[in-house]
Formats: C-alpha cells, structure tokens, sequence
C-alpha cells in the first residue's frame, strides 16, 4: 500500500453513493468530503481496498457518502473497531471518521490508546469544537467562557489542545489542517495515506450552524496571514506572506520580522523532531503566535502495530492444523482406556 | 472414618494458605486419579483475587477433588479426608468434613502465631481442645519433615518450606495406593531450569509418600477402583481450557482464523492467556484498554471477515451492552463469553453465580435479541463454544456464551472429542460478486441471515452501521413500518436458530413422571445427580437441561406441558424461572442459592421433598 | 372538510422544511390556543438528528397540535387541517389528513425544482394533477407574499423567506379566530436584539392574518370554545421541562443541591439545558466527557450528600449500567432519567418507544434489582420525577425514570402544581455522631434503607465499596450465607418502596369489566382515548395504567386476579407483558407497536376488537 | 486547605483501620501506604475531610486501609467519582488512588479529562507495569517485548509514557516518584497536596509476585546513580552523586561531566517552564538519559475546576428558593383559568 502513485483506477465521480448528503448547506463537512474524494484515487489502490470508519457525529455520516466499504458505527468507538479491522486484514486502507466529541470526549480513551499502539489507520479529526448531531453543547475542545446550549453562563473546562494529547499518547504522525482549504488538505491526507502507522490529521472544520465562525480568525483575509503558519519540512518558520519568521532563542519561540533575521537563522522546520513538535504544538496556548498547520510531526521508526501483531502470528503458523490440534486437545497428559 | 478397604467415591479436600501451592496439589492428585482411571470432578476454591497475609482466614486456598469407580457429576457436598496446612485452613474447611471423616493436620501450622492468625483464641488448639474427636486426625509435622527431607540441597528456608505441599501429596498418593510418577513427571517440567528444586521437591514428595508407608499412621490403604469409563483417550480439563479448545476446533472447521478482543476480568481471563498461547493456528488475541474497545475491535474483526470473540465476566459484560447492539443491527457474527461470578457489580469475583442469565437476554437498550448459550460442565464448554461460533457465523448473529466461575476452573476427565467428530460449519460471507449485480447487504437467506461482503471484496462496496435499516438494501431507514419489519426480523432470525438445534430430551424421568426439574448451565451435575438420589429413593422426578437457552428448543413447550410441578433450580434469585413463568404460564417453583457456590445434593432434594408433603 | 362553525377538536399539522421554523409555529399555536383556555396535545415530529439538505422528505419537520373544547389526551391520529410550505412537506404527511380535510399549500414550495427535491416526477404536481380532489385545497403563494410584504425592511432574500412561517401562522390564526397578540411578545422577546426582524416577522404575522381575512379564501372562521378546565393557573409544558422543574422541585424540598452529570443524547439532552440555566436554584450541571463518568460524578455527589442526577437515553444507558450495579452496592441514591428513543443500537434517535423497560429492570450484571417509574404525561413528569428524587433520598436506592421521546418534546396545558402542594422529602443522610459509637454504615432503618454519612462528618470515617458487604458493618465479606442474605435485602428493599406508594386505581371500568387493558408510561393518553371510545361504543374495558413498575403497586396483584382477559399495550415488542404474565400467570394478549410513533386510537381499538369477536 | 502546616489534629497511628491489609508481602503497596499515612496528620485538617476515592486493582485496596473517608469503587472511574465529589464539597481533601491499569488503561479516558478540567485532587497512580488483580497481564506502561501471561511471545503494545501523557492532556501538576524512597514520596506528596488543581504522582511500584524488579534499575545501589535524576526546582539538573549533569544544547539534553561544565551553565530545573517539562518527561524514550524524579511541572495559574464551576453557582444564588421557584413554574405564558 505504501508505494508510489499509479495510475488512478476509478475517478472521484465513482465515489459518490446514492446517499443524499444530509450536511446542512454551508457545512465545512462537505469541503472535506470533496477533499478526500479527490486524492483517493490517485493511490493507486482499487476502491474496494478503502474502508471508512466512523462513529457517531455529523462528520461520521461521511462513510455514506462514499462509495467505498464503510461503517457508521457507535459513539466514540471508531479507532477501536478499525484497529480490529486492519489487523485482521492489513492489506485494507483504513480511514477513521470522527469528531471532536466522537474522538475526544466519549472515544478519549481508545483515541489515545490507538495513537500509542501505532497501527497504520489514518484518523481525520474534524474539529469544530461543538457538538453538532445534538444541536450544540460544548466539546472538549471548546473555548473557556464559550456560551453553548449546556454552558449558558460560559464553558468551565478548559479545552485540549488535541496535538499536544496526541504527541503525549505517543503519536507518529500528527498535522492540522483546514476545510477551506482543499489543496492544503489533499495534501496532508496524501501524506497521512502514505504515513505507515496511525497518522492524526486535525481538521478545523466549520459548523456554520451552531458554532460559526469558530476558525474566523485563521479563514478571513484580514486576519489569517498574521494568525497562520504553513509549515513545511527543511524549511524555515515564516508566515504573514512572507514579513513574519519564528526565531527559536532557547526553548522559547519568537515572532521576529523575517527582515531583521536571515532565513537561514529562523525555526527551520524538522518534522521528525519530536522537541521541536512539542514546542510548536504549544503555540495552541498563546496567543501572540500563530496557529501552525501542516505536518507537525513524523516518526516513522515505531512499530506499526498490526505489523509485528501478525508477525508473532506468522513465525508460528502451523500448516496441517488438525494434526498439530489433535495432538494440542491431547495435551500432555492424556491416557487411553479400554 | 473409613473402615473399609474398598470404595465407590472419595472426596479429598487440600487447603492451606495461598502461598502453599494448594491449587497445583489439588490439580495434580485430579490428574494422577484421572490417569488411574477414575472419574473426576474437581471444585478449586482460592481466596478472593488478593493474596491475603500469610495463615488469615481469607488466605485460605482450597481445592476439592471428588474421584470415583463410578461417573460422577459433583465435587461432592462433604469431604472424606481434609488436608490442613494451618489452623486458618482447618477452621475454613471443619464444617464439610463429613461425620468420622479424616484429617490430616500440619501440626506445624498450629503453633501460636498461626492459631492467632486464624483468630482461634489461644487455649482453643482444635488439635487439643477436643473439638476434633468426632474426626480421625491425623497430626503430623509436615514443615519440619519437609526440611529435614529436603535439608540436602541446601535450599533457603521459605525455598524448602514450599516443597511440603509435595510432602502431603505424597502422603495421600499412598493412602490411596497411587502411582506418584506423574507428578514427578510434572515436576521435572515445571522446574527444568533447576535441578535442585526438582530433586527437592521430587524428594519431598517421595518423603512424603514413604512416610505414610513406614510411620504406619495409617491403618490401611483405600481402594477406589477405575470406573468403567467408554472406550477412547481422555485428558483432563478444565471450562476455561475447554472454551479456549472449542473456538479453536471452530476457527479450523470453518476455515477462519480467530481474534479475541478482550480485557483482563477473573474469572474470564485465562481464555486470554489460553488462547494467546496459539497463534500456531493463527488466533489472534489483542487485549484491549477495556471491554468496550475489546469487543469493538472483535467486531472490527467479524466485519473483516474473520471469527470475532470477545470474553469478559459481569462487569465487563455490562460494559459491552452498547457494542452487543450495534453487532445486532450489523447482523455480523460475534461470540460473547461471560464467565459469570457474584455480583451485583464487583460482588464476589472469585466466587459462581448464574446470576447474569436476565443481563444476557434483555439487558440491551431497543429490541435487541440475542442468542444465549450455556455449558453444562466443564468438558461441554468445548462442543457449546464450538456451536456458538457455528451459529454466529451461520446465522449472522451475535451469542451470548454463559459459562461461569465453577465451570471455568473445574476440571474433569474428558473423552477427546476431535475435529471429524464436530459438525461442519458454513460461514455466511460472500466472497464473490458473481453476476456482477448490486449488492444488497441485507438480503437474506432462508434462515433470514445476510451474507455478508467483506472490505477487500471487489465489486461489493458497501456502507452499514447502527442507525435502523432499510430491508435489504441496508440503508438508512426511518420509516415506521420498516422499523417494525427489522424488529421482527431481527427477532425471527434469533428463533430461526432453534430449527438446527437438538430437541430437548429428559436426562431423567419422562413425560409421566410426577414433578419436572428444570436447570441450565453449570448447575448441571448437581441437578442430576440429586433427582438421581431422590429417585433412587422412589421419588419420580423428571429432569430436563437447558443449554439452548434462547431461543429455547423447538420442543420445548410440549415437553413442558405434561407437568403440574415444575421446579427450577438456578444458582440466582430466580431468573430462567421468569422465562419459564412468563411463556409457559406454569407456576413453577423456584430452587435457588445466592451464596457464590455450587448446589450441594441436599439443598435441592430438601426443597424438592418439601414440595412434595 | 370543515362545514360547521363550531366545532369541539381540531387537528392542525404544519409542516415544511426543517429551515423553515415549523417547531416555532406550533408551539406558537399550541400556546396561543392553551392560553385561548383549550386543551391542548401537540406532538413534535422533526428529522432525525441532521438537516437534511433543504426540500427532500428527509428534511421534512412537522409539529401537531390537537387542540379542543374538552379534555384531550392524545395529539389525534389524522389532521383536520394540514399546512404545507413544500411539496415534501405535502408528501409525508397527506395520508395522515382527514378525508375531505384542509389543505393550505404554499404554491411556491411546488414548483420544479421542489418536486425533483421530494422525489415527485414532473409531471405529477399533486396541486394540479387532481390527485388532492378529496380534500380542499387553499394554493396561496406564501414565500412571494411573504416577501412583498416584508420588502420595507430591507433584509436579504433568504432571511425575508424566513419569515414565511409567520405569515401562515398568521392564517391560520385567523381561520380559528386566535390573537395574535402572544405571538407578537413572543417575537419582541426572541429578537429583541434586532428591531427589523421583530418588524419583519411581526409583519409577516399579521399580513398572513388579514391575507386570510380579505382574500375570502376561506368562507369562515372556526370556532372551539375554551375548555372547562379546573380552575387555576396553567402554563404549557414539555415533559423535558417538566422533568427539571420536578428536579429542582425535589431539590428544594429536601433542602438539597441538585448535581446533574450528563452527557449529551437525543431525546434526553434538554433537560440537560433546561438544568444548566438554573444555577441559581444551586443546580449543577456536569457536562461529563461521556456516558460513564456522568454516571459516576452524580455518584460521587450523591456520596457526598448532594442529589445525584444522571440522564440519558438507551445508548448511554447501557453504558451506565455497570455503574448502576455500583450505586446498588453502595445503597446510595441516585436518579437515572432514560428518555428512551427507537432501537436498537443507534436506532431511530428521533423517534419514541417503550423498548428499554426490560433493560431497566434486568440490564445488570449480578442480583441488582432497580426501582422503574414512568410518568404518563408530559405534566406528569413534573410529579413523577419528582417522586423519583423522594424514593431515591428515602430508600437510599438509585431509581429509573422512564421517559420517552413523545413526552419529552410533547406540550400539554399543565395546571401548576406548587411546591406546597408536593409531599415532603426525607433524606436519609445521618449528620452527626450523637452517641459517638462506632458508625455501622449498613445499619438500616425499618424500610431498610441505610443512613449515609458524608465525607466530611467528624467521627464518622468509613470505607464503602462495590465488593458485597457484610450485613450492617458493611465491611469486604466473601461469605456465603451473607451474600445471599445481602441479595435478599437488596431486593426487599426495593419491594419495600412499595409502602409509600400509591394503591393502583382503575383509570376506567372496573373490576366487574369484561377485559383489562394495562398500559405504562406515555401510552396512558392513547390507551385512554380508546377505551374511552371503546366504551362509549357499548364495550366494557377496564383501564389501569402503571407508573411504578417495580415494584408493582401493592394492591395490583389482587385488582388483575378478576380479568380473564388482559391486554397489555406498549410501544414495543412486548415487554411489560412478560412481567405481568411471569407473576401473575395470565395469558395477557400483547397489543404492540414498534414504528417509533405513539399509537393510534384506531390501532388499539382494532386489537380489542379483534379479540371480542 | 491550602493554608500551612499546623499542629497534627491526629497521629499516623490514628489512621489504622480495623481490616487487614491483604497485599502479597514485599508489595511496594505497603511502603506507599505508609508514607501517605505519615504526611496526612501534617495538613492540620481533621481526618474526616479526608477521603480517598479508589478503582479497581490491588493498589485500590488502599481506601480500607486508611482510617478516613473513602470509597472502593469500579475499574478505571475513581477520578470520575471524586470529580463529583469534590464539585459537590470542594472543603474535601480528595485523594485518587489508582494503578496504571486502572487509570491509564481501562480509566484512560476518565484521566485525560480530569488533568484537562483540573479539579483540586491528588491523583496517586501506583505504577508497577503489570495488572497485579487479575494476576499478571501486561498493563499500558508494561514495557515493549515483555512476557506476561497475555503476551507469552512479548507485548506488541509500546507502552504509555505516563507523564507526557498527563503533559499533552494539560495537567497543572506533574511529579515522579519509588516505593522505595519514603522521605521523597512523602516531600511529592505534600507537594501535591498544597498544589490548587488536579496533581498527578507517578509512583513507580514493585509488584514482587507479578513483575519483580521492573523499576531495580533505578533503586538498586549498583545503578541507581546513574539512572536515576531528583530535580529540584531553581537547582541544575546533577546526578550520579554529583559527578553528572545535563546541559540543554538548543533543544538537545545531554549528559557532561560536572566537572567540565560550571553549574550555574547546566540545565536549571524550572518546574513552571511547560517547554522544559515537555523535555524533561521524555528522558523516558531515551536510555542514555536518567530517569528524573521529582515534581517535573507545576502550572499554578489554570483555573480551578470546581472553583469556576461553583463560582458560577454563588454568584447567581437565589435566597428565596421558594419564591423564585413559584416564578419559574409559571415561566412567561401562564394563564389562569376561573
Ligand atoms: C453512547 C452515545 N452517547 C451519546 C450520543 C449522542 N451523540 C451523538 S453525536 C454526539 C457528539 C457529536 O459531536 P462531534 O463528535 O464533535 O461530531 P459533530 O456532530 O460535531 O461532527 C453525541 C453526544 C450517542 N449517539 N451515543
Ligand atoms: C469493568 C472491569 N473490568 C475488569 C476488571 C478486572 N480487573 C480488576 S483490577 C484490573 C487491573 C489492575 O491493574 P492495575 O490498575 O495496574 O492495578 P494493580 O493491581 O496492578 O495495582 C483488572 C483488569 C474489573 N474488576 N472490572
Ligand atoms: S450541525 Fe454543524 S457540523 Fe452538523 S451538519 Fe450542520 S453545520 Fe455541519
Ligand atoms: S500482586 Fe503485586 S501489586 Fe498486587 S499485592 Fe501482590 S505484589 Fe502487590
Ligand atoms: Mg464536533
Ligand atoms: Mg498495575
């Protein structure tokens, strides 16, 4: 599955299903869907080799509007079932479907434990920080203070920053990314298709209906050059078109004018730098810098789980089965009578 | 005591402290009976899940082996000699030696600190206070001759203590004049990285043995000869061993490999650690963060095509009641074992109980029916766990498998059932989109299962998931008629079952008989034999067993109708009685024990016979 | 069609897209005709849980209102009069419309584009294509004269087309000769932030009213007189609303903070809103980050004194059941609200049913028996939750409260019951060490319930757990005979609410009637409204309807031994029916529906029927 | 609660109860035990505000061995119930008891969550890499390759590195601590206990029967030095009795010799640094590095959870409940008929 992109064998048209899609108009669920209908056929897979797996959340509808495998399963249990999945057959490409609630809050657990685990599933996180299916109560990654249907008086909690949570859990691939932008996304999904392990992809994804606006600030032309940063790997950290640089002095980052400072002296980007990772998933918390998108972080040298699962299998695979289970059933300490 | 020479049946019970290897001493003396020839039933008794201080009361192990010239079914309600390691052990266990029975006592593990330990006041040594005289007691200084006999091998003094459970083993071989060889076989494997705990522990055993011999403690030795077993190769085994044999034998009947997805739980887990002993047959055991995750990646895992399992006790079950119902409405097969014990919630973990059976059939949100089996002794959990994978797989359902704490770790002889003696079994999957037609996940075959697409399959593309389902084609359906046809459906499928199941046949009695006991599951043994008793004693009951429980045998309901009396025996507060109750109309009458125990023969043939004044 | 003037109930249906505010424009007509002095029943059918994309019939919203001169009980199996803003909208519900009914059709929801969108072929516009012959028909262009008349104001296309709503409302007022003046606050207060949409739709609102008016569409008003309701001061409630003032009624009574922990689920996630506006009453919401840990914060809460609130629906439900299991052990109260929904597994989210009753009564592991109420009627959650609070405090139990989706988004005139007018509340929490002994935690009072003292209360320190208990220390016992003593309690104790509650009553007939008919939870206004008819009909059915269902009412089994005949009619596959046919061995006929939709009067009165021939 | 140390009100003595204490013998339990037993009379609360809230394993026994307040409740939910409890009665000194399987894994999701919202509790996770309950499965933290009875041929899993976990989920108090050390022990919990928020101590415990010597290494004397770190806030980071030090080089650790190195130039321990901290807890992936004991991060500044949550409560309470009540009922639409 990891090889290079062939030839397409179907086209994004032959993934539309006879499903409507019950997004309501304007949702940036339907931008991502668009998004990964693009780039699956350039991997030069057959359809029937995908699976999506999603779980319960308006953003888990997206398996109905695929027309590759799918399951829309039970609230938060996505990982758990498309672990089971892809070590039962490995040779699937396997997509997690979830949302911030689904994967977060109900699902926190089996999110975490996947992302430790490291098999090759790819996870597209649709952040919109509220719940949508139910109609708009705060999520874990809603703002302190935000006023939703079940904090009328503003939220208590304070929100994960689900990069930081995934890198804690161990995670060997993790990136953020945009509904609004396609070319963006496409690009991130196809390094997260190719990412052997579980690869996280963030998505800041509108819910023009009960949370709009949410991801304003990194959208609208009039802020998001300054409040933005694509990253890339080997390059340096600039952003507000090119003004703006982030200089590493120690272990603090800072916003530095990219004249005051040569490139070559700027953050430069290393994905597999996992210090470095912690470091800029942390701009989250503050807010003078920017949000960073892109890949983050890459750790291809941790165990892909179903990889070695399967190995202690196959070392030990026994061809004549019944032979070798008559003599198991007669352990070691059988006795004949009669 | 035992006077004659000759006997039917024996019941030995060997206790001590949990640090004393009761479990491995009661294991090996059921083997080496077993091998003699003798039936057995065995009933391990082992403190609650932490090992408690050294000599206290709830540090107390036990285990119990009955062994007979006849078949037996029960691990019998009285001992015939009680072995005690300490004081803690014998205060535990005085109560079911039987009257005259025989106790052998560890006069070491009755000095002052052990008879503190086990809270018996000072001047009250049950050894010297009299309180034994009813019983042949036999007061022998195990620990101190275990180290004199082992003193050679310059082991460290725990080291050498710990070889005087093979001390009394030898000490009871002799009693009943058995071969100590295949313990020292035993031995020898356990301990192969080191010589000297071999030849200790193989010295003590033997010291042991000897002793009894040349002490002449004993008066005689005991005879039970072997029973007249049918003709074949036995093994001896346990419930969890045997859950763990079935799936196996299912995966390679039907040509698919396993994965168990589960979490750790007593009495569940050695299924675990079994069955993650054989990948050679391609199974696969992930042990997941919890039950939830367990059972999801087993569904995972069915999706895919191959058998998913999960198993779990009580608590855990409770935790997997959501992922059951998303099973149900995928109509993908899945096996769910519950090795019950006492609850309610954590309860009495290391105790049985048959108190999850209600759990099992309703305890689902929506019309969520289920398939729900039960083992009736430990050898039967191999074929009823091969017939739950049968049945899943070719009615595309997930079963309940109710087995419990008393089946799990109760062995017995069994006569090996190999694969060509087992069913075939034909998986519902469809592999191959032949006339290149749309598929339709929910068409169905005859008996109303759907065959499935597996995710690799070219040409089949297709979505399903929780939310109700259109028939046949598996869409999205919010319609009320259509929701009411999945419910039926869905119900159908379940009886649908019944129609390859056996008829339900009495175990004893008949139709004319005066009274029916009905039971289910590991009660089994002692259901049987109690109506043998009290029928031996001209009574006339008859007595049927369930371990199809639903749907309930296609006969039943005739079978049943015959009988005025109806009684049925369950070790819970009433529960298949409900069902019975509530489909039959009949006022049947309950026998139940809440007490984390099995059924002794009296408790049911005493409310047996009050119904009958 | 409508000929008279005056006329004694009236079905309005209004229906469009899920944009296009019809929940706003019946509840909106609901209360203006309860303030009028009507009865009223509405019943709210909205799509599931997505918006679908705009003008397809998955996208269809829908609000009944029943509303009459004399007391109703049901939202009424077919409409009088039918509003339609689409074609979808006319699509789903025209088989639900009386013979000869009304129709008011907005013509622009017909045209092209919205036909293609409700899957109607072209050529098939049911306004010209004679297939409405048998109704009466009103096309009015709503959305264009909408627009004309809100043009003033200057809003932007989509947001004047909101407005459409307001001006079929405004017509239909008319047509009933309604004020529109409550309307009108309603508006100043929702857009209070906006002075041109309150202009706007306030507009909209009265155009439509005086479009009706002049543009002689209809040939006269209708009349439906007030009822003759007993006297006192009425508000319309849902029975979302009604379950948390019963709460925080409860809360105050017993002098005791509410502590909610939830998460969210439909139908059950407004109480959860409701509760979270109402700080000010010291209520605490806990929005948990599931299922479990709502469950277990409101166990902690109720540990420490506070009334442990958890809600719900089947889903999550099942997920809390091992935690149930805990609060049982511990003795502690608690209130589980199920506001169940269609199942299984995600099942039909929007949608009613009764399908979780056996879940709630058996859905445990282990003996773990559960106090189930269900209250009858949106109002009468109000009274019911609050008994669920009381029972809970009392009996230091956890209790089910089954609601359902028809109650919690259903609206009823609801005459206002004060605190005064509420029993009083007992908690069982001990506050200090008067005699300074030792503090036994499961020591009881004589209904058993035990006497909680919290973290915090000097001399008093104590550990509990959910390992089963010695008998009054409540210490770690594996005890036999304890166990199955702590069993027996547990189940006595829950038998023993019973004493408190009310003696069950016949709803209609008696005991002397040809049949009983038995009935649980929401169903009661239907159940009612047949038997009522049934009789009126020359049949003699006896009614009783069960809100607590376990434990049953004392008296119920002597009031059920007279009937040779009884029916059981539930939202399910039959569930309640196994409980009454299990203890009381009668072969009660089942009358079930499993279509996510409460019953019809004709589907009920059909089974009876049915069964008198 | 937060006020200093005042005269004992009671005695360790006093905090014996009635049952015995039923973990094998050698159990670092035991040692655990005491040092909570010992620190608890220095608070100058009375026994009864305190209470211990514990899951399922042998370290949740610990609840019956403590004479205060404390309940023995179910797997993996205790920080859940002591949620509850502690918005309930936040005057409660609310203590967690939990084991790496209890909390990390079957509990896992409970755990993120509670360092997110930050509750005042002190959460004592008895870390011993292994289920010891359920009689010796591998746990999330059991390391990768190790033989236990459910991974006969090696755990595939990569295990949890529990700190950083806690670090990415927004915990406000991270601290490290051995069975074996009882006056560090006893110095980290007193630190968590004054700290306002959810405090976080992993206790690295010897489970002798199940998984004997899993932490020798960093308590054997021939070892130890080397691998063991004790930070100490505004201290240099020195170990091997002084001999060794660690120097950040950009965002690189390494190990010098003191010697060489002055130390006012060595890594200086900053508790309130979350960038040091996010280094310091991943020494754990790096065998070259020592394994830091101590409190490793300490952010005193995110709010309290149940403090807003209960402020929103105060500042809106009504006297009159009554009163206000007779309003509610009758909303903004009632009527009055007769
Ligand atoms: C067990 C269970 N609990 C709760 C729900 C209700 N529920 C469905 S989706 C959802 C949250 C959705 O939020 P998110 O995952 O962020 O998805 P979004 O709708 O925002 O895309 C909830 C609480 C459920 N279906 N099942
Ligand atoms: C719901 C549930 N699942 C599983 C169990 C079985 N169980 C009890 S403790 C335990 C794990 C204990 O490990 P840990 O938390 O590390 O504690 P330790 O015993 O090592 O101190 C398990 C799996 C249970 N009691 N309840
Ligand atoms: S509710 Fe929000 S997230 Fe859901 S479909 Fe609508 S806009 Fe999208
Ligand atoms: S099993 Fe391990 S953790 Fe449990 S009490 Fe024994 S030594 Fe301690
Ligand atoms: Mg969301
Ligand atoms: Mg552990």
């Amino acid at each position: 599955m990891e090889t290079e992109i062939l030839s397409p064998i179907f086209t994004s048209k032959d993934l539309e299903t006879d499903q409507e899609v019950r997004w309501c108009p304007g949702c940036g669920d339907y931008a991502i869907l668009n998004s990964v209908k693009k780039i699956l056929p350039d991997f030069g897979l057959p359809k029937h080799q995908f699976v999506f797996v999603s779980g319960i959340g308006c953003s888990s509808r997206f398996p109905y509007y695929m027309d590759t495998y799918g399951m829309h399963s039970i609230h938060g249990r996505a990982t758990s079932i498309a672990t089971g999945l892809k070590i039962a057959n490995p040779e699937l490409s396997v997509w997690v479907i979830t949302g911030d609630g689904d994967a977060l809050s109900i699902g926190g657990n089996h999110f975490i434990h996947t992302l430790r685990r490291n098999p090759n599933l790819n996870i597209l996180l649709f952040n919109n920080q509220i719940y949508g299916l139910t109609k708009g109560q705060f999520s874990p990654t809603s703002l302190h203070g935000q006023v939703t249907k079940s904090s009328p008086l503003g939220v208590v909690d304070s929100p994960f920053n689900p990069l930081a949570l995934a890198l804690g859990a161990g995670s060997t691939f993790v990136a953020r990314t945009l509904d609004r932008d396609a070319k963006h996304q496409q690009e991130i999904y196809k390094r997260a298709y190719y990412h052997p392990g579980t690869s996280l992809v963030e998505i800041y994804q509108n819910c023009n209906v009960f949370n709009d606006g949410a991801f304003e600030v990194f959208t609208d032309k009039a802020t998001k050059s300054e409040t933005t940063i694509f990253v890339e790997h080997g390059k340096p950290l600039i952003f507000d078109n090119g003004n703006k640089g982030i200089l590493l002095d120690g272990l603090n980052a800072k916003v530095v004018n990219t004249e005051d400072v040569p490139a070559n002296d700027l953050w430069i980007h290393d994905e597999n730098d996992l210090n470095k990772a912690l470091l800029l998933s942390r701009f989250f918390d503050d807010e003078n810098m920017p949000r960073p998108f892109g890949v983050i972080y890459v750790d291809a040298k941790k165990p892909v789980f179903e990889t070695i699962f399967n190995q202690q299998i196959a070392e030990r695979k026994i061809e004549d089965k019944e032979t070798a289970f008559a003599k198991l059933l007669k352990s070691n300490n059988s006795w004949v009578v009669g | 005591m035992l006077t004659d020479k000759i006997y039917k049946n024996i019941v030995v019970k060997f206790a001590g402290d949990s640090g004393d290897g009761m479990q491995l001493t009661g294991t090996q003396f059921a083997e080496t009976n077993a091998l003699f020839g003798n039936d057995i039933v065995t009933f391990p008794d082992f403190p609650a899940e932490i090992r408690a201080p050294i000599g206290t009361i709830p540090g107390v192990s036990g285990y119990q082996i009955h062994f007979s010239s006849e078949k037996i079914l029960t691990p019998g309600d009285q001992y015939d000699v009680l072995v005690a390691l300490n004081a803690a052990a014998l205060k535990t266990n005085i109560k079911s030696l039987k009257p005259h029975g025989i106790i052998i006592a560890n006069k070491d593990g009755f000095d002052d600190r052990n008879l503190r330990l086990a809270g018996i006041p000072e001047n009250e040594n049950p050894l010297t206070n009299h309180s034994l005289d009813n019983f042949t007691v036999y007061e022998v200084d195990v620990t101190k001759q275990t180290k004199l006999a082992v003193a050679e091998f310059g082991l460290g003094n725990k080291e050498a203590e710990r070889c005087k459970n093979m001390f009394v083993l030898g000490m009871v071989y002799w009693m009943f004049d058995r071969n100590i060889n295949n313990t020292i076989q035993y031995i020898e494997q356990k301990f192969k990285k080191s010589d000297v705990l071999v030849n200790a522990n193989v010295k003590a055993l033997k010291t042991g043995y000897h002793f009894s011999e040349t002490s002449e403690l004993f008066s005689n030795q005991y005879r039970i000869e072997p029973a007249h077993a049918e003709k074949g190769t036995y093994r001896s085994i346990n419930g969890n061993q045997a859950v763990s044999l079935g799936l196996i034998a299912a995966s390679i009947k039907a040509k698919l490999p396993l994965f168990l997805g589960s979490y750790p739980i007593t009495p569940a887990s050695d299924i675990l650690h079994e069955l993650s002993k054989q990948k050679g047959f391609e199974v696969m055991t992930f042990q997941a963060e919890d039950e939830i995750a367990g059972i999801c990646a087993a569904i995972g895992a069915s999706y895919a095509g191959k058998i998913g399992i999960t198993t779990s006790s009580g608590p855990g079950i409770a935790l997997k009641t959501e992922a059951i119902g998303l099973a149900t409405m995928l109509e993908l097969p899945l096996v769910i074992c519950n090795i019950q014990r006492g609850g309610p919630s954590t309860g009495l973990p290391t105790k049985t109980e048959q108190a999850d059976l209600l759990q099992a059939l309703y305890g689902r949100n929506g019309e969520c029916p289920l398939v729900v089996i039960a083992p009736s002794s430990p050898s039967d959990c191999y074929e009823m766990s091969f017939m739950a994978v049968k049945i899943a797989l070719e009615h595309t359902v997930p079963v309940m498998f109710l087995s419990d704490g008393y089946l799990a770790n109760g062995a017995q002889p069994w006569l090996i059932k190999n694969l060509d003696e087992l069913p075939e079994i034909e998986p519902q999957f469809i592999t191959e989109n032949k006339d290149n037609a749309t598929y339709l996940p929910y068409l169905r075959n005859d008996s109303l299962a759907r065959q499935h697409a597996v995710p690799g399959t070219p040409g089949m593309e297709h979505r399903i998931g929780g939310l109700e389902k259109e028939d046949i084609t598996g869409n999205i359906s919010y319609d009320a008629a259509n929701h009411e046809l999945m419910v039926k459906i869905r119900e159908q499928k379940v009886l649908n079952v019944a129609k390859d199941l056996p008829l339900q046949t009495f175990e004893q009695g008949n139709e004319n008989s005066d009274a029916l006991i009905i039971g289910w599951g590991s009660t089994f043994g002692s259901i049987s034999s109690s109506v043998k008793e009290l029928n031996a004693d001209g009574s006339n009951i008859a007595q049927v067993h369930l371990k199809f429980i639903n749907p309930l045998p296609k006969n039943f309901a005739e079978l049943i109708k015959p009988f005025k009396k109806v009684f049925v025996a369950e070790l819970n507060n009433g529960q298949l009685i409900k069902i019975i109750r509530e489909k039959y109309l009949v006022d049947a009458i309950g026998i139940n024990k809440i007490q984390g125990q099995p059924f002794q023969l009296l408790e049911i043939k005493e409310t047996i016979k009050q119904h009958f004044n």
